[in-house]
């Protein structure tokens, strides 16, 4: 009649090893392809700011005056758009994603600095949970 | 062992491991239930976990008069539990039951909120579906050992499902909507979604929602223990067997819950009524023609 | 292949058209418009796929009859026009009377100052 | 004795007093006054003949048969003019059928009979003599402040309330008689007054509809005092008595008294509005709630479940027997079901009576000393709560203007006493550990005692149809509503002093119950069974029930609204205006939320069930008498 | 009786993933009137075409809506290359078929999944989205997103498939179709399951026609309706048939979409079959200068993407009429007198996507 | 003093102007391959319930009070984890007539969880790391 026509199916599962990927216990291994966050290799920028015009979304700043390149990470929808824009290919897409943080981050990259001005992304305290593993920094 | 004595000791013992038992049982049938869907789930102890946070949380409410609702609705199911195990009266527990179950009602009608209200009209057309069948379980009890006494009944000369097939396959039937298993989780259910939003308890928070789910567990243990009847008599190895008879009943109402659809209220009444008014009534019949 | 035109009619005729087109067993799938000097309004209609568009230009004050007396979902698609143009549409079967969506700016494709 | 005649007396010269006086004054005092005197009065008989198991009384006069006839003939005399004057032929029909037959018995059989004794009293007696004198002299002074906001929405009629006072005590007096008759004549000749006074107060208001239910009642109740007169010719004839005691006590020695039995219990089932004849109580909601009060709880149909539960000793397994408790068991499971689809607060009681009143009558069906246990018990809860409840409707009718139970919403914040009463009055009509409850319990067990699983089944159905009904009517009184004002203010003083007097009478009696069994209703039984074997319920569970009911009271005293948590809105879907009235609804408006039960029309609808329960019960009727009948000639 | 019960409905709500809001005006549970409110997702962002470029407007177009993205991005597209009479490359054409189809299964399987939740069965909510995340896996490899891929674009796809991956891709539905068959059949033959969608929110041919229903909601009440007859990307060297039933309840229009679930993966095996080697886009040089209604046919049903081009770099106007816009007139029509608990299960019938309705 | 509010967080989604990406994925999480119930996450459709307050896509004029009620009904402590560009800054579509922003400008936001769409595994970090947050607004509740 009809009655228990997932029965199968479920105790299937029961028995079988669940479909869990276990994440964050086990981290996540992305696609190549996989659209994560955008990296710049600075040095190679030439601060012609097309990415920061093509970007829908108005990521991306070029001061030119600071040689300063910057990405304001929570307003970044991987598009790609700015990747395949840049006349020099600094620019690329990898595939791990930008951490959630407690606040906005703006990362900024200055051009020649000694050392690179990138502030890593502020790691709150870490998580209570027990299960919690650490991501993957992503800068 | 003197009956006081006996009293005493299982009240207690009700009071103190019930509690442990059906949050432990909740929390099993949560893993079960997450394993049958292809998940992990959470810890066996998250109801637990569930309950202590509630405790921690603000309280608010959304007038004066639920919480004491609330309280009394814990207060009675306790006290139809400690009848229940000190081997009271059949009737009695299932009356006293049933007032427990209206201050649940009560509460939510009182917030005056309009999916608590609805909530609350389901709840009692649900409490209208099983009634007759719990009803004729007793009755069934009474026929076959010639007592309500619980206390009589579990020293009777043999296990009662032998006499009363049909009014356990009942029970059990209306068991499932006692549980708030689907397919009968109308009023409200132990998973988030579905149409009255929490149904019953959407207008309750923090440590009035922790008393509903400690009545709960309560409760649940309370209707195992009517499983536990069936299958009880004077043996000293039928306990046994009746608390494993528990446990596969509570994993058939697993695996119905993971098997259904929520179904209509009138599927649920329609069909509880008419599995009263044939398996109770033949079973009674049958008895009667024993009997008399 | 599939029909698929843009007919230009008379804001008179409009009703005529259209009951015409309900009349062949047309049914409506879209209501557009578009703000040019005044409005252009795109009515498209289909019949086992092949899709006729009548299309006609009204001015800004112009109210326009609406349709949905003989197509019904019509209403929908005007009272959208009428919220995010102000285009005055009269005699609608369910007119919500600028509450299809509650902005914080009026008629943001037609601003009004 | 003379207390006897006392409570049967004393009510007819107040009434008649009443008759005369004309102002508010007046009539307040006195019938303060009376009502003093009638509830002392019933409870010095109940002291008085505490000890006694049953005392029986001659009367000597012959001329009181006589008084008594010349009044039935007057009686009947008017109600067959009336009968005429409005058209309703079938009530003239009958008294013109009935009255005859008795005058000619009378001048016939009855005065070569030697009648024994003419009164008696006994616990039951007591019992009813108590719920009448305490609680229909309670309703008679609700009457006093009801009546007059009753006259002042109705100020364009004549005053009338003299007529109305009068009748309300001639029913008491009626009422009196009949629980101390032993003489069936003289039980009859009470109860042709109750039925005339019944007819005359549902026919008050005078509008059409009134007049034509009142009708219907009588009619009805003309056709059971048709059965009654049947009965006492076939008794004269044939057992040569007219005394209940005689009856019951010929039918206990094993000789069939099936047909007396049968047709006096049919008289039962008329006045007690069991199916077929349900419609006439429902009918009689037209008129003042007192009258609704005083119909339900402690007079008329308590009659009639009187003269079936007297006669249980000779029911049973006989067709007389089988025809009540069907009967009543059948009315018991189906009223149930219709109060589910009411929504008029008045209906719901009145179907609730009528299922009550059918349990009452299923348990005396069954005759046992455990079903009369519950009968009893039953009997008694009932006019406590029911007359509680119908007095809390009216109440507060007349301050919000409508009887619906819709309109009841948030009554608790706008006529909190009032309010309280009520739920003190529906706990009262269906949940552990109060009364009705605790007899429904013994009920259940004596049905399952008798072996009649049909019977069983009505029962456990029954019940959770009553369940679901009363705890929804609780619900929306006891929502918290925001905003309401409290207008409770405007309540007469008199309604709040019943409202309370029963209120507390609801609960002490459920307090109490362990007592008045073990020394009213099993003394009661054992003077009528000889041997009262086990009681459905042990004593013990009484105490637990009563200890219960104390514990819920104790917790009302320290928990009940306390609390110190933050009071928020109400959740509404994320568009709660801030109000808890209204919301944002659609199109740009304000919507107010709205919360109405459930009624389940195209289940439990009116129509349908009283198709349903008419049917079976007549059936059931036509049956057994052909039975009997076929089983005499 | 004179009073009825009037409650809100949303727009938060559990059983909706997108807010809407209905007063509900009940007696009992049954549904007297329902009165509905929209406008809580709309952005207005066909007036973003004013100040984005239309190349880059595609951006905007995908992400109309995140369960149907793949195909607004190819409407848009679409649109705009059939307006400035641009041809794109066959292997586009193809890899945006395979791409649209496979976007048909994962929202479908995610419906079936949202009307198991509707109707409270967890565990047939939880294994249909188990089964959709094999398809998201695909989308993820193929084109870097689970959800919205950014790959249309004017001219062709941004990015290609290999035909192994390609190969693979078949490999993963063939594994799949037999969970995938096991699993609806739950929804065709179950008894709790048919109470809940069995003569449930009826809809006539007639009414399906006259209120426009679109996509299943029209197909299952025997309306022969499939944009992809039109022939469009490679759809016209693909045979199919559109799924028609005609009892026109909710159970019919959940059957019609499990038939297209298996209907689509029989599509992508042919597409597969056939697709031709070569380039994947075409320059794009010139602007937009005429205006084009282009019609596809979404999982939901006919989309309508109205394009205008003036000559300059920004189009004049754009228009999407999403099939769930269209489907609202017969969800109205199917809620009278309908139950509260068939409420979740009618607007879960039409497959509601308020985020493409309201754009 | 150990606090059990990060051993049971239930959660709360409402989707403000998103486009269902986002929303998707957060229901995606409850789903077997993700299955956050391992933490004791419960979707509780009922704010007075829940604990953590998921909100996807961008505000507007229509749906601010009803996030704002929604967050107001929830007892405390809880926290805001903003899902989605769309729900930290309008996203794309921050230029539309009809969004205001991101979802901070109506409620206080602890988390942002970045992406288009965020993915389940971000999620899921944002979710933890609201955690952090809520064992603090608990540790500062019992202070007072
Ligand atoms: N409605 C809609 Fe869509 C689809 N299918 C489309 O245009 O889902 Ni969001
Ligand atoms: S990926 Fe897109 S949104 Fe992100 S920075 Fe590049 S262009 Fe801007
Ligand atoms: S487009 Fe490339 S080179 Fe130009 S500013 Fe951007 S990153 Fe640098
Ligand atoms: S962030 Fe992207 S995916 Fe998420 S709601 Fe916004 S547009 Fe959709």
């Amino acid at each position: 009649m009809g009655l228990f026509s997932i029965g199968n199916m479920i105790i299937r599962s029961l028995f079988n090893k669940p479909a869990t990927l276990m994440y964050p216990v086990i981290p996540r291994v992305y696609e190549e392809k996989t659209r994560g966050h955008i990296n710049v290799d600075i040095e190679a920028c030439v601060l012609c700011g097309i990415c920061s015009k093509k970007c829908p979304t108005h990521a991306i700043l070029v001061d030119r005056k600071k040689k300063e390149w910057s990405i304001a990470r929570m307003q970044c929808i991987q598009c790609n758009c700015c990747v395949e824009y840049c006349p020099v290919n600094c620019l690329s897409m990898a595939n791990t994603y930008t951490s959630p943080s407690t606040e906005k981050i703006t990362d900024a990259y200055a051009k020649a600095a000694p050392e690179p001005a990138a502030k890593p992304v502020p790691e709150a305290a870490a998580p209570v949970m027990d299960a919690a593993v650490d991501v993957e920094p992503t800068v | 062992m003197d009956r006081l004595t006996y009293i005493i000791v299982a009240v207690a013992a009700y009071l103190i491991l019930a509690p442990l038992a059906g949050g432990l049982l909740a929390g099993v049938d949560r893993r079960i239930t997450a394993r049958m869907q292809g998940r992990v789930g959470p810890p066996i102890l998250q109801p637990f976990y569930d309950v202590f946070k509630l405790f921690e949380k603000e309280g608010i409410t959304v007038n004066k008069v639920q919480d004491f609702y609330i309280q009394c609705f814990l207060i009675f199911i306790v006290i139809t539990g400690c009848f229940f195990f000190a081997g009271g009266d059949l009737l009695l527990i299932i009356f006293t039951l049933t007032l427990a179950s209206i201050f649940l009602i009560v509460a939510a009608f009182s917030s005056n909120s309009p999916y608590a209200q609805i909530g609350a009209e389901r709840e009692l057309l649900q409490m209208m579906a099983y009634e007759p069948m719990v009803l004729i379980t007793a009755i069934g009890f009474y026929l076959v050992y010639g007592t309500f006494n619980i206390s009589d009944v579990v020293a009777g000369g043999g296990p009662a499902i032998v006499y009363l097939p049909g009014i356990f396959i009942g029970f059990v039937y209306i068991l499932t909507i006692k549980l708030r298993k689907s397919p009968f989780d109308l009023s409200m259910s132990h998973h988030g979604h579905q149409e009255l939003v929490k149904g019953l308890t959407t207008e309750f928070s923090g440590k009035t929602l922790a008393l509903i789910e400690i009545a709960h567990w309560y409760e649940n243990i309370f209707l195992m223990g009517f499983v536990y009847l069936f299958f009880a008599w004077s043996a000293p190895w039928s306990p046994i067997l009746a608390v494993l008879i528990c446990c596969i009943i509570y994993f058939l109402e697993i695996f119905i819950d993971n098997n259904e659809a929520r179904v209509k209220w009138q599927l649920a009444i329609n069909t509880s009524w008419i599995a009263a008014a044939t398996l109770g009534f033949v079973n009674m019949l049958v008895l009667y023609f024993i009997v008399f | 292949m599939y029909e698929n035109s843009i007919i230009g009619i008379e804001p008179a005729n409009l009703m005529k058209e259209a009951q015409k087109l309900k009349d062949e067993g047309y049914r409506i799938v879209q209501i557009c418009a578009n703000k040019v000097n005044g409005f252009e309004l795109s009515y498209s209609f289909d019949r086992e796929h092949d899709m006729k568009t009548l299309r006609m230009i009204i001015a800004e004050e112009d109210e326009v009859m609406s349709i949905s007396h003989i197509f019904f979902p019509a209403f929908l698609y005007e009272n959208e026009m009428k919220d995010l143009f102000g285009i005055k549409i009269t005699n609608l079967v369910l007119d919500f009377n600028g509450n299809l969506y509650k902005l914080a700016q009026k008629t943001p494709w037609n601003p009004q100052n | 004795m003379s207390t006897l005649f006392f409570l049967i007396l004393f009510p007819l010269v107040v009434a008649l007093a009443l008759l005369v006086l004309k102002t508010d004054m007046a009539r307040g005092v006195l019938v303060k006054a009376a009502a003093a005197v009638i509830a002392a009065g019933s409870v010095y008989l109940a002291w008085q003949y505490f000890g006694s198991n049953g005392d029986y009384f001659k009367f000597e006069g012959e001329y009181v048969t006589y008084i008594m006839m010349g009044l039935e003939i007057a009686i009947a005399g008017f109600i067959f003019v009336l009968g005429i004057k409005y058209k309703k032929y079938l009530a003239s029909v009958l008294v013109a059928i009935q009255a005859p037959i008795m005058v000619w018995f009378e001048l016939n059989v009855g005065h070569t009979i030697e009648v024994q004794s003419d009164l008696f009293i006994d616990k039951f007696s007591i019992i009813m003599a108590l719920i009448i004198g305490v609680i229909g002299s309670l309703i008679c002074v609700y009457a006093l402040g009801y009546m007059k906001d009753f006259q002042h929405h109705h100020h364009d009629q004549k005053d009338r309330r003299p007529l109305f006072f009068f009748l309300l005590f001639l029913f008491l007096s009626a009422m009196f008689g009949i629980v101390f008759s032993n003489n069936l004549v003289w039980l009859y000749f009470f109860w042709e007054i109750t039925t005339l006074c019944s007819f005359l107060l549902i026919g008050f208001t005078k509008t059409q509809e009134a007049t034509n239910n009142a009708f219907r009642a009588i009619v009805m109740n003309l056709l059971g005092g048709f059965g009654f007169v049947l009965a006492i010719v076939y008794m004269g004839v044939t057992y040569q008595t007219i005394e209940l005691n005689q009856l019951l006590a010929i039918g206990m020695m094993g000789y069939s008294v099936v047909i007396p039995a049968a047709l006096l219990a049919f008289a039962g089932i008329t006045k007690a509005a069991q199916m077929p004849f349900s419609s006439w109580l429902l009918g009689a909601m037209v008129a003042p709630t007192p009258v609704s009060a005083l119909l339900h709880s402690s007079t008329m149909v308590k009659a009639g479940v009187y003269l079936i539960v007297k006669l249980a000793p000779v029911l049973g397994i006989n067709p007389a027997g089988i025809m009540v408790m069907m009967v009543g068991g059948i009315t018991f499971l189906l009223a149930s079901f219709i109060a589910i689809s009411q929504s008029n607060a008045k209906r719901v009681l009145a179907y609730s009576t009528v299922a009550n009143l059918g349990l009452i009558v299923a348990c005396a069906g069954i005759g046992t000393a455990a079903a009369v246990w519950a009968a009893i018990m039953l009997i008694i809860f009932h006019a406590v709560a029911k007359s509680l409840l119908f007095l809390c409707v009216g109440t507060a009718e007349h301050n919000i203007g409508s009887r619906d139970i819709e309109d009841m919403d948030g009554l608790f914040s706008r006529m909190p006493r009032v309010a309280i009463y009520m739920v003190v009055g529906i706990c009262g009509m269906f949940l552990a550990p109060f009364g009705m409850l605790i007899s429904k319990w013994a009920a259940m067990k004596a049905f399952v005692d008798s072996g009649n699983i049909l019977l069983v089944m009505f029962i456990v159905f029954g019940s959770a149809a009553t369940l679901f009904f009363w705890t929804k009517w609780l619900g929306k009184i006891m929502a918290i509503m925001a905003r309401q004002e409290n207008i409770e203010s405007k309540v007469h003083t008199e309604e709040i002093f019943v409202l309370t007097t029963l209120a507390a009478l609801t609960v002490l009696v459920c307090l109490m119950f362990p007592v008045l069994s073990a020394f009213v209703i099993v003394p009661y039984l054992t003077a009528v069974y000889a041997t009262v074997s086990a009681l459905a319920i042990s004593s013990g569970n009484m105490y637990i029930m009563a200890a219960m009911l104390a514990l819920i009271i104790l917790l009302i005293i320290i928990g009940y609204g306390k609390t110190n948590k933050k009071i928020v809105p109400i959740y509404m879907a994320g568009v709660n205006t801030g109000d808890d009235l209204s919301y944002n609804g659609s199109i740009g408006q304000t919507v107010s939320v709205s919360l109405r039960n459930w009624y389940m029309e195209s289940y439990f609808g009116e129509k349908k069930m009283n198709v349903i329960g008419n049917i079976s019960t007549v059936a059931i009727m036509v049956g057994v008498f052909s039975l009997i009948l076929g089983g005499v000639l | 009786m004179g009073k009825r019960t009037i409650i809100p409905f949303g727009p938060q709500h559990p059983v909706l993933p997108e807010p809407i809001h209905l007063d509900l005006v009940m007696e009992d549970e049954v549904v007297v009137e329902a009165i509905p409110s929209i406008g809580f997702i709309h952005r207005g962002l066909e007036k973003l075409v004013e100040i984005k470029e239309f190349t880059e407007y595609v951006y905007v177009a995908e992400r109309i809506c995140g369960i149907c993205s793949f195909m607004h991005g190819m409407g848009y597209c679409q649109s705009v290359e059939h307006g400035m009479n641009l041809t794109i490359p066959r292997r586009a054409e193809y890899l945006r078929t395979i791409w649209a189809e496979l976007s048909r299964v994962h929202s479908h399987l995610l419906w079936l999944g949202l009307l198991a939740d509707g109707f409270g069965f967890e565990s047939l909510f939880m294994h249909s989205w188990r089964l959709r995340e094999k398809i998201l896996d695909i989308f993820e490899a193929t084109t870097g997103g689970r959800v919205i891929f950014s790959v249309c674009k004017i001219g062709g796809v941004r990015r290609d498939v290999s035909n192994e991956t390609l190969q693979s891709i078949i490999k993963t539905l063939v594994d799949m179709e037999a969970e995938v068959k096991e699993l609806t059949d739950v929804f065709i033959n179950d008894y709790t399951v048919k109470s809940r969608t069995v003569g449930v929110g009826v809809m006539s041919l007639q009414e399906a026609h006259d209120l426009g229903a679109v996509g299943p909601m029209g197909r299952a009440s025997g309306l022969v309706q499939d944009m992809r007859l039109l022939g469009y990307a490679a759809y016209d060297d693909l045979d199919f048939a559109p799924i028609v039933e005609t009892a026109g309840d909710s159970y019919a229009r959940t059957v019609v979409r499990i038939r297209e679930i298996f209907q689509s993966i029989d599509l992508i095996k042919q597409a597969v079959a056939k697709i031709p080697d070569g380039e994947v886009s075409v320059p794009v040089k010139d602007v937009p200068r005429a205006e084009c209604f282009e019609r596809l046919e979404q999982p939901r049903g006919e989309v309508i993407y109205y394009t205008k081009g003036i000559g300059t770099k920004f189009l004049e106007r754009v228009r999407v009429r999403t099939p769930t816009f269209a489907n609202i007139p017969p969800l109205l029509h199917c809620l009278k007198g309908c139950d509260l608990a068939d409420v979740p299960i009618l607007i879960l019938t039409i497959d509601p996507c308020i985020s493409c309705t309201e754009r | 003093m150990m606090s059990y509010v990060t051993k049971s967080p239930w959660i709360i989604h409402y989707d403000g102007s998103s486009c269902n990406g986002c929303d998707i994925e957060v229901l995606a999480c409850l789903t077997p391959m993700y299955d956050v119930e391992r933490f004791g996450i419960i979707n509780t459709g009922n704010p007075k319930h829940a604990d953590i307050f998921l909100l996807t896509g961008s505000v507007n004029e229509q749906n601010i009070p009803v996030i704002k009620q929604i967050y107001e009904q929830m007892p405390e402590p809880k926290v805001v984890v903003a899902i989605g560009i769309c729900a930290t800054s309008g996203g794309i579509f921050a230029e539309c007539y009809n969004v205001q922003g991101g979802s901070d400008k109506v409620v206080p936001v602890d988390v942002y969880v970045p992406g288009c769409a965020a993915r389940p595994e971000a999620i899921i970090d944002g979710v933890v790391k609201g955690l952090g947050v809520l064992a603090e607004k608990r540790a500062a509740m019992v202070k007072k």
